[in-house]
């Protein structure tokens, strides 16, 4: 499994996947058996690891869009199956497009061999000197901030006095400790704790643990301080060794 | 003015602009038409390659710069102690290549063809200088719009965007990598 | 290696540069030792002033670099002079009024605001002297402050900042818009 997350970096993406499938079948988009693509890449997206999550959501949100075209095709009446399937054509299609140009223009790059000069300095002021009505400046700030309508972040002034000291979330503790478990299934407990920095990391990794355990992602065995602390599988839920 | 004198003009104006510089304002500095500028260019051009010079003369769209040529490249870069550009990254140029043929194009469209998040993609190739902003689209949330610069021509030896490769046909079949074919050397069921 | 070739390499080392060049950097790209060198830079000052260049070859102590000949000086001012007076694209006016609005503010917080890396912009605008660093917060990194120079309000015919048209409250963004309209009711149209 940790093989096979590491081994999806090199797709650029879902559709990128996608057409290294479709590549495989030796056949032109149009031909392409869309349920057996989709077969195929729900297999390959089956063994994303969870740590990955965050690199993996973009090939999960097209797992449930290829699994929903499946359902769909298996209705009675195709038509909304073939109008999804058409589109996702389309996309591969466009994609396949960009793909080939970007290989032309690898090919063109030979441009970052010239050198150009910074402009020569003089001893002029570049002082602007045109003139502009006031209300320009409102209208800009307007477009800005996209009329109001983004959240502006806080004002300078309420930075003063926070800053000394950090939080440490727990979501990073809890990427932590799974990544502590990679050499084996088994810790003890307290060698979470061991290099904690500060408190609020120590809290963060007690409460992460506690998550973890709700989570059945992990179990406890023993007691005091030679408890430890076991990786679970992620996928056979909460079955206890 | 005489031709040597119109081409000393064209030849500091350019070296004291640095980046590339309207063919408008290369007439306006020789007092003359924009016809007479471009012959003016054309003459400085070929004297940069009669001469057997250490520069040459580009032109990216209605633009004009001096470069030095690309065969001392190398040399350059070990005196000037200037570090490799890292070569494009293949998310790179695929950005590149949406922003090139759709320009100009909004964020969210270049995300739409890629299928990933492109945000830090489009801010490297910004800060590369090879795509800018250009305006906002009039639709809610006013997204910015992106479009490519005169260095991107520079860099992908094309003069103008109507020299981009032309689009593949249609019904090209996908050829499979064969270096990404040995990277996935598993298949999904020995996974299980 | 002959004498056209060296000749070459000087120009292209020296246009790269830009900034004045030890000789011993320069025999480094020739790959040969001093003396050569200054004859190659002899050589190579005598070729521009043989064909009038637009170019001259300047020595200061031991280095040495390429300008445009003085005669030229008051052309280029004016032609490159010209992009001063460019009109602020819509990109900077959107800097502008951020930092017009805020300041003293860091450059994060006008990137944040505006979802794009703004480093071009800020310097462009510090260069034409519509804004300036200001002192730095007192954060991790003690980021540069920016605020709005005398400059700028000129440019903006006001006198002072609190002259700035009034931002709607933050929390009504509905009437945002009717705020616009009349802020901006007196349109070209209507004052002609």
């Amino acid at each position: 499994m940790e093989n096979l997350s590491y081994k999806l970096d090199i797709f650029e993406g879902p559709m990128d996947l996608l057409l290294f499938l479709i590549g495989k079948h030796k056949v032109s988009i149009t031909d392409i058996p869309i349920l057996e693509l989709i077969e195929q890449y729900l297999g390959y997206v089956k063994g994303l690891h969870v740590e990955n999550l965050e690199a993996a959501s973009e090939f999960l949100e097209m797992a449930a869009r290829l699994v929903y075209i499946k359902t769909v095709s298996l209705l009675p009446a195709h038509e909304e199956a073939d109008k999804l399937t058409e589109e996702l054509r389309g996309e591969l299609s466009e994609y396949l497009d960009c793909q080939i140009i970007a290989g032309k223009l690898s090919e063109k790059a030979k441009g970052f061999n010239y050198f150009s000069r910074d402009p020569q300095e003089f001893e002029e002021n570049m002082t602007y000197s045109r003139f502009h009505e006031t209300v320009e400046m409102f209208r800009a700030y307007v477009a800005a901030v996209g009329k109001g309508k983004r959240k502006l972040p806080p004002p300078i002034e309420a930075f003063s006095g926070i800053v000394t000291k950090t939080i440490v979330s727990v979501t990073s503790r809890i990427t932590f400790i799974l990544q502590k478990f990679n050499d084996s299934g088994k810790k003890r407990f307290l060698s979470f704790f061991e290099k904690s920095e500060s408190r609020s990391e120590m809290v963060a990794t007690f409460l992460a643990i506690l998550t973890l355990a709700k989570a059945k992602r992990i179990a406890f065995t023993g007691s005091d301080e030679n408890m430890e602390v076991i990786l679970l599988k992620s996928t056979t839920g909460g079955k206890h060794n | 003015m005489n031709d040597i004198e119109a081409q000393a003009i064209v030849e500091a104006i350019l070296f004291a602009s640095g980046d590339p510089l309207e063919i408008a304002r290369i007439a306006e500095a020789l007092d003359t038409d924009i016809e007479t500028a471009v012959i003016v260019l054309e003459k400085f051009e070929n004297s940069l390659k009669e001469r057997q010079s250490g520069l040459s003369l580009l032109r990216l769209d209605e633009k004009y710069q001096l470069c030095t040529r690309t065969e001392y490249a190398d040399k350059i870069r070990a005196i000037l102690e200037i570090r490799r550009n890292t070569p494009l990254s293949s998310a790179a140029l695929e950005v590149l290549a949406v922003v090139a043929y759709n320009q100009p194009i909004t964020k969210s469209y270049i995300e739409q063809v890629r299928g990933v998040d492109c945000s830090g993609v489009i801010s490297t190739l910004s800060q590369k200088g090879l795509i800018e902003e250009c305006g906002r689209l009039e639709l809610p949330g006013r997204p910015l719009l992106y479009a490519t610069t005169p260095d991107f021509l520079r860099c992908f030896c094309i003069s103008s965007l109507s020299e981009l490769p032309n689009l593949p046909e249609k019904d090209n079949a996908v050829e499979t990598d064969e270096f990404v074919e040995e990277q996935i050397s598993f298949t999904p069921e020995e996974t299980d």
